[in-house]
């Protein structure tokens, strides 16, 4: 048996993870200086962000580079302990997958500082804004660093937290304070779930630690329908159960089904804070936590997170086919990215849906940027126009490829990535997923027909749907004619502006990390990729696991390999001839769009209401409770205090009725026998009345008694 | 014989119970006095008829002529003679007759228990004046004496009260 | 002729006797209604004699009792007088001193 | 030589200061705040010197000479021939159950103190008698004797009483009523408990002088207690020597009960239907629940908070409130523990009920104050669940949650104080977009909401999370609660996210607008003194929900000696 107090020890601070602290604290302290800093200095709190982030990502770069395919690093001290139980701890652990979020979320952190330098000039919330980007740069490097899970709880909260405040930042606009509430209240749905998930893990193993986890996973064993990990056991269901639950985490961060419906709202935020948080960085950390923990899922509670992760991917895609708001149709595409890597992790294909989650956070990051430059163009536009028009809104757009090209260009390689063409990152990782998801099915429904194979389905159908929606996108904005001009017959000689240089830095980069040979030598197949080869996918620890069940799939992965490829290369082809057919330049749909209504059939009433799953909850749920909160004030008000007072009223009238009884009965006792007594002295007064004869008859009254006593 | 004895007894005994029921019931002063007379004189008979002729005797010799005398004095001392004659009323009649009428219950009922038949002594010569005067000289000579001297306490104590010189009075 | 008789006649004296000293207002009828009770005492001294002629004490009892019965007429009848001259009346309702 | 008596000083210095007060005429009113004040940072660094003089390795809870700063000194005995003796003493000391809410006791007051410096009638009054308040809340805290721990917790009644109904709103005089009555309704539960356990409990080192083993006066060693505990054990004691005791400590100790005794452990008398132990188990229960407070017996709450002027309202929130949670675990679980396991379960399911009654009711409330009232009713809920479960990190996480509770809610308070001083209406619908006109204030209540709805780096983060983990523990380590009430009790933090989440979309963000006739000029942002209340408050809770071991290093021995009492119980329970 193994005492979880000796796997706690303290672990030695090396140099990589002082530095490693070091990227952790530099935005914090950003986020403490930009809250000192008076507010006529707002200018400077963005020179503030950005410094700090440049040289956080410069030191994750040295650190990747340094620690890249070494042993995992891994350095705590005790933060405090519990009367005799193991102490908690708290630290750093740098593995890989670590070190790479490191460079991706510093480094497109600072672009993202580096964007909105521009793109919020003039906002009244400078300042904070900033403060807030350091914040959560914060949270999201702790969430990445901390080797506990509690540790990563508490950074996925604050993390919640600082998109609640980013969200919200133009907090007048009513829609943008319901999003941020919304964000936070879904994603504690699911942070519930996580709560229960570290519950499950604690009461086995007392430690929340990540290594020592491992460590008490593989020595616990199941017997009898009951696992057991040294003194505590509970029945085998909880097993499945820890792992789905710390998956319902990931469900709301990460925006999975039922819980995505924040997301899309959450597009109320800053566009770069889109870009940064709900596309890039804080989505991923659900697909990150599955990473750190994957070693502790069944295989059953992974088949949960493949299919919930599937059916976000087809949903999501679905949500984005019919949408007008540009940052909706990415906010969408995101979900249904997320869902592919979920997907990925649920598959077993642990480096896929890591490979993914980087090559996405690019390409993604990118689009969003890309559309949060188109935004500031059409801001600025109809400023000097001086009209009033949604400048997200894709039926004010079109065109825009003249007056935007380096917009133009950035935006199109990342939509080549995300639809996932050869040479670009969005195939070679959706490639690795696809077949993992392939070779998954086959080994589990062991080649025949069974719904296994829906997972895999799914994700091709998601296929031609993303490259459907993003050529609608691309061609709606970028093709055709600039609509809201025509419509609004603008003065020819009010151009849309190009956007300026800080912008188109920050595009130019991320737009770079989408081309596919950044990522591997072969774009054209995954497997060679330097990013896939040196990521080990880490052996599952769970008890009663088949050890050859991964290296099976790894196999099989390589088996289908080119089946994969053909099919969705053939896929994208047929999504992006469709788009074109239907939404190409001049077609009937184009045309018409400026005036389009939502919607126009069922299907499409479908995706552009995501599946109405806001009327759903809201109808189902929030209603609900809202009325069942109402009536427990009724109930706290009107019955248990009703009773209350009825008591108290029943107690005055018992009072009353004792005080009645008091004053009647026992003080009419009292009284009576003082009247009694008084009238007996009053009649012997009287008989006292001076008059011998009276007395005389007394006495013989007197006499006769006590006659009558002898005699009787 | 009986007979001769028991209706005078009856007939006296009845007279006596009439005249003291004239003074618990009249308003008369003097008719009260004068029934008292009657009652006395009545006693007096029941006296003889329980051979003690000597008491009856002095039953009429004291109370008839001197005591009622007396009473009679004190009535007209004390009352303004006018026509209407002498009245006084009465009061706790109720208690008065509760009392009376309970305590005669109490006795007859008393006197019934008793057994006389139990206590009949012999009897004796039938005129026993003369030992009573032996008697008188001999066994009860002091407290005969003794009698003497109250009777003269009594008349100088009552002189003395209902003297009019006393200063207390007088001032 | 049994003493019962006399007995009860004593009864009824006595108890009229009684009756006239608490009913009467007036003090010479209170002081008539003692002498019936005396004399209602004497007949039971005597009817208790009559039985046992040999020792007479019954009479002589009855006899020191008129004795006395005179010196207490006397007395009473000062008496009277001086309350009489004190309150000008011998209504005894009418005389409450011992009141409380 | 003072330290022997830093005690009593910290518990009487506020009471004679309130007769100083009272004494005081009325034409000083001016210095009767500088005087509370004076006296309550005397309390602080009093604390402070505790503080630094308390050895955390020592347990207490169980054994009286492990406690601290401790006073015993013979209150009284009286001899009632065949029945024995009764004694009281008058004992005071510290251990890690108490130290902690000492401790927030002290800065509460503090902080309270200063939040009635507006109180601008009947000065002598006010200040008097939340003196008084100040002393019996830390009598009641330190007193190690059953009779004080009574005396103290009824005397704490009476100016809470007077402070709601004279300076409290338009229903205060309900308000104070139900409040009182609900708290005596309580502490009769609390004081049949108490004699009983006086019946059945004998000091056995006054029991060894009585019984002429020891010479008056001499020091009775361990193993004269001993003796003493078996021949008591054995029935050989003659029972006019036995000295019944109030002493808790020794009530703790399954020796010291009388064999036969209302209360002893090893022949369960059965009264009305239920073994003794366990009736007065629950009566405790019921008493201190009525304080914590548990629903259904909550709505006293509601009603005391809104009426209750503001340092009123903090001072409910932040100290008496806590004083159930305390009361429950020095009296109940610690003398009865066998009764912990045998009601854990109800325990439990009550704890999980107020979370989410109290979230809801706080979900639906219309009035900021009383949403607030709710949310402690919410929170408060946590620290029931966390000790019924029995684990050491479920009892830690509850008196976590005591402290942090005692912080967050007493800022929370102070919060809706601020805007009902400016705005004198507390109804959340009445104002809009806050955070245009008092930006600095909006910070702060969103740091405490957030802080309140259990955000990491706050304290309640830590307090909640441990709960959660402890209770869920429990059904492995002791079988005390199924696991089902962890997962609900978890959703309460869903709830409490949207309410407050709720109430910062609807009062402070938006435009800006107000419903109430109030000029512009009176929303003003935070002033020096609300800076001096709110700033402390805040960097308490930050230091106690980053470095948590300041306070867990306080209590773990305790809780330690404390878990592992119950847990012997729990054993039992799981083999049955």
């Amino acid at each position: 048996m193994i005492n979880p107090a000796d796997l706690l020890e303290p672990l030695a601070w090396s140099q990589s993870t002082i530095l490693c602290l070091l990227v952790l604290l530099l935005p914090l302290f950003s986020f403490i200086v930009i809250a000192i800093l008076p507010n006529t200095q707002a200018k400077a709190s963005a020179w503030v962000g950005m410094f700090m982030t440049l040289i956080a990502s410069i030191i994750s770069v040295h650190l990747l580079i340094a620690g890249w395919q070494g042993a995992g690093i891994h350095s705590r001290v005790e933060w405090f302990s519990f009367g005799h139980l193991p102490p908690f701890t708290v630290g750093v652990l740098l593995n890989d997958p670590a070190l790479l979020m490191l460079v991706v979320v510093t480094v497109i952190s600072f672009l993202v500082h580096l964007f909105s330098t521009a793109y919020m000039a003039g906002d009244a919330g400078y300042k904070k804004y900033f403060g807030f980007l350091g914040l959560f740069t914060f949270s999201m490097l702790g969430i990445i660093l901390a080797d506990n899970v509690l540790v990563i709880f508490i950074f996925w909260e604050l993390v919640g937290l600082s998109s609640y405040l980013l969200i919200s930042h133009w907090n007048h606009k009513e829609s943008a304070i319901k999003a941020a509430k919304k964000a936070f209240i879904v994603n504690r749905v699911g942070d519930v779930g996580f709560i229960i998930g570290l519950a499950i893990l604690w009461s086995q193993f007392n430690t929340l630690d990540l290594e020592a986890l491992k460590v008490l996973m593989q020595a616990s064993t199941i017997e009898n329908g009951q696992w057991i990990a040294g003194a505590h056991s509970v029945s085998l269901p909880w097993l499945t159960a820890a792992g789905i639950c710390l998956f319902l985490g990931a469900m709301g961060k990460s925006a999975q089904f039922p819980l995505q419906v924040w997301l899309p709202d959450a597009m109320e935020g800053p566009t770069p804070v889109s870009a940064l948080i709900h596309a890039a960085t804080m989505v991923a950390a659900g697909v990150y936590l599955m990473a750190r923990v994957f070693p502790l899922m069944s295989i059953d509670a992974l088949t949960f997170v493949a299919i919930i992760g599937s059916v976000t991917a087809f949903m999501g895609a679905i949500a984005a086919l019919a949408q007008h708001d540009i940052k909706k149709v990415l906010a969408f595409s995101t979900i249904s990215q997320l869902g592919y890597m979920l997907m990925g992790m649920g598959v077993g294909a642990y480096d896929a849906a890591l490979f993914h989650l980087f090559t996405h956070a690019f390409f993604k990051a990118c689009l969003f940027l890309s559309a949060g430059a188109i935004i500031h163009a059409l801001h600025d536009y109809a400023h000097r126009a001086d009209i009033h028009f949604d400048a997200q809104d894709m039926r004010n757009m079109g065109g825009l490829r003249k007056y935007l090209p380096f917009t133009f260009i950035a935006y199109l390689v990342s939509t080549l990535a995300l639809i996932g063409i050869p040479f670009f990152s969005g195939y070679l990782s959706k490639d690795a997923l696809l077949s993992g998801a392939y070779a998954w099915a086959d080994l589990m429904s062991e080649r025949t027909l069974s719904w296994h194979y829906l997972v895999p389905d799914l994700g091709f159908i998601t296929v031609v749907l993303t490259a459907l929606y993003m050529v609608r996108q691309l061609l709606l904005v970028f093709f055709g004619d600039f609509r809201i001009a025509d419509e609004r017959s603008i003065e020819a000689n009010i151009k849309v502006k190009d956007v300026p240089w800080v912008m188109k830095t920050a595009l130019s980069i991320l737009a770079l990390m989408s081309f596919g040979f950044i990522w591997s030598l072969n774009p054209l197949n995954h497997s060679l990729s330097w990013f896939l080869s040196a990521l080990k996918t880490p052996t599952i620890l769970v008890p009663g696991m088949n050890g050859n069940w991964q290296n099976n799939l790894v196999e099989l992965a390589e088996h289908n390999h080119m089946q994969v490829t053909v099919i969705s290369v053939f896929m994208i082809v047929i999504g992006g001839l469709v788009a074109w057919f239907i939404y190409r330049p001049k077609g009937k749909y184009a045309i018409n769009y400026f005036s389009r209504q939502g919607a126009s059939n069922v299907w499409q009433w479908l995706s552009f209401n995501n599946w109405y799953l806001d009327e759903i909850y809201n109808d189902f749920i929030i209603q609900p409770i809202e009325v069942l909160s109402q009536k427990l004030q009724l109930l706290d008000t009107k019955v248990i205090d009703n009773f209350i007072d009825k008591f108290a009223i029943f107690n005055i009238i018992l009072g009353h009725l004792t005080a009645w009884v008091d004053r009647n009965i026992v003080d009419g006792l009292v009284n009576f026998s003082v009247y009694f007594v008084g009238r007996v002295g009053l009649m012997t007064k009287s008989m006292q009345g001076g008059k011998v004869q009276s007395y005389i008859a007394l006495a013989f009254v007197g006499i006769l008694i006590f006659i009558f006593w002898i005699i009787w | 014989m009986v007979v001769l004895i028991e209706i005078p007894f009856y007939i006296f005994s009845g007279l006596a119970i009439l005249f003291a029921g004239v003074i618990l019931f009249t308003k008369n002063l003097l008719y009260g006095a004068f029934s008292l007379v009657g009652t006395f004189l009545c006693v007096a008979a029941i006296y003889v008829l329980a051979q003690a002729e000597f008491v009856a005797v002095t039953q009429l010799m004291v109370y008839v002529g001197g005591i009622v005398v007396l009473l009679i004095f004190g009535v007209m001392l004390t009352n303004k003679i006018t026509d209407k004659g002498i009245i006084t009323s009465s009061y706790n009649r109720f208690l008065g007759a509760i009392i009376a009428i309970s305590l005669f219950v109490v006795l007859f009922y008393g006197i019934l228990k008793i057994n006389f038949g139990a206590v009949k002594g012999q009897s004796a010569d039938m005129n026993n004046v003369n030992q009573i005067g032996v008697e008188l000289l001999t066994e009860y000579l002091l407290p005969f004496e003794i009698a003497a001297v109250v009777l003269l306490i009594a008349l100088i104590g009552s002189s003395v009260i209902s003297g009019y010189k006393t200063k207390e009075t007088d001032e | 002729m049994s003493s019962e008789y006399y007995f009860i006649l004593a009864a009824a004296l006595f108890c009229i006797g009684l009756a006239v000293i608490i009913t009467k207002k007036n003090a010479v009828m209170v002081l008539m209604g003692v002498e019936l009770v005396l004399n209602a005492a004497n007949i039971n001294f005597v009817a208790v004699n009559k039985n046992n002629l040999v020792s007479l004490d019954g009479q002589f009892f009855a006899l020191f009792v008129i004795v006395m019965a005179a010196a207490e007429a006397a007395v009473g009848l000062a008496i009277i007088l001086k309350l009489f001259k004190y309150y000008k009346t011998t209504e005894l309702d009418k005389i409450n001193q011992l009141k409380g | 030589m003072l330290n022997n008596y830093l005690l009593s000083i910290i518990i009487f210095l506020p009471l004679i200061a309130a007769l100083v007060v009272a004494f005081i005429p009325g034409k000083f009113k001016g210095a009767f705040k500088y005087i509370a004040l004076g006296i309550a940072s005397l309390q602080v660094l009093i604390a402070i010197v505790l503080l630094s003089g308390y050895d955390a390795s020592y347990a207490g809870v169980n054994h009286l000479n492990e406690f601290q700063f401790l006073e015993n000194v013979p209150w009284f005995d009286i001899h009632l021939s065949s029945f024995g003796h009764i004694s009281a003493d008058y004992i005071v000391g510290v251990d890690g159950l108490n130290m902690s809410m000492v401790l927030l006791s002290v800065v509460v007051m503090l902080i309270g103190t200063i939040a009635s410096w507006n109180i601008k009638t009947r000065e002598k009054g006010y200040f008097s008698l939340l003196l008084l308040l100040n002393g019996a809340i830390l009598g009641c805290f330190l007193s190690l004797d059953f009779l004080l721990f009574y005396l103290f917790f009824e005397f704490m009644l009476l100016p809470m009483y007077f402070l709601i109904g004279l300076w409290g709103g338009v229903r205060r005089e309900y308000a104070s009523i139900k409040f009182f009555l609900y708290t005596l309704f309580g502490s009769i539960f609390i004081l049949i408990a108490m004699i009983a356990l006086n019946l059945s409990v004998v000091d056995p080192a006054a029991t060894a002088v009585e019984a002429g083993l020891v010479q008056e006066g001499q020091v009775v060693s361990n193993e004269i207690v001993e003796q003493v505990q078996q021949s008591l054990a054995a029935g050989q004691l003659s029972r006019e020597n036995l000295v019944h005791t109030f002493n808790m400590v020794y009530m703790t100790d399954p020796a010291n009960y009388i064999p036969g005794s209302i209360m002893d452990y090893k022949v369960m008398k059965v009264i009305l239907g239920q073994e003794g132990r366990l009736l007065m188990f629950l009566l405790l229960f019921i008493g201190f629940a009525i304080k914590i407070p548990v629903v259904p017996l909550h709505t006293w709450l509601p009603d005391a908070h809104v009426e209750a002027p503001t340092p009123i309202s903090v001072i409910l929130a932040g100290v008496l409130l806590k004083i159930g949670g305390y009361g429950l675990m020095r009296t109940a679980f610690m003398i009865i523990p066998d009764g912990v396991g045998y009601y854990g379960w109800m325990m439990g399911l009550l704890g999980v009920i107020s979370i989410i009654y109290g979230a809801l009711n706080a979900l639906g409330s219309k009035d900021l104050k009383k949403m607030i009232a709710y949310s402690s009713v919410s929170h408060m809920g946590f620290v029931l669940l966390g000790l019924a479960s029995g684990t050491t990190e479920g009892v830690s996480g509850a008196v976590y949650q005591m402290v942090s509770h005692g912080v967050i809610s007493a800022a929370l308070f102070l919060i809706v104080g601020v805007i009902y001083e400016r705005g004198h209406d507390r109804i959340i619908q009445n104002y809009s977009g806050l955070i245009n006109k008092m930006p600095r204030y909006t910070i702060f209540t969103v740091i405490f909401f957030f802080a309140s709805l259990g955000l990491p780096g706050f304290s309640g983060f830590i307090a909640e999370i441990f709960v959660l983990l402890g209770s869920f523990n429990s059904s492995v380590v002791n079988g005390f609660l199924p696991k089902w009430m962890t997962i609900i009790a978890a959703l309460g933090l869903i709830f409490s996210a949207a309410y407050y989440l709720w109430t910062i979309q609807r009062m402070f963000f938006g435009k800006f607008f107000t419903k109430i006739e109030v000029s512009n000029d009176e929303l003003t942002d935070l002033n020096t003194r609300e800076y001096v209340m709110l700033v402390p408050l805040v960097i308490l809770a930050l230091l106690m929900g980053v470095f948590p071991s300041f306070l867990l290093d306080m209590i773990n021995n305790s809780i330690a000696v404390f878990t592992d009492v119950i847990g012997q119980y729990g054993d039992i329970i799981q083999q049955n």
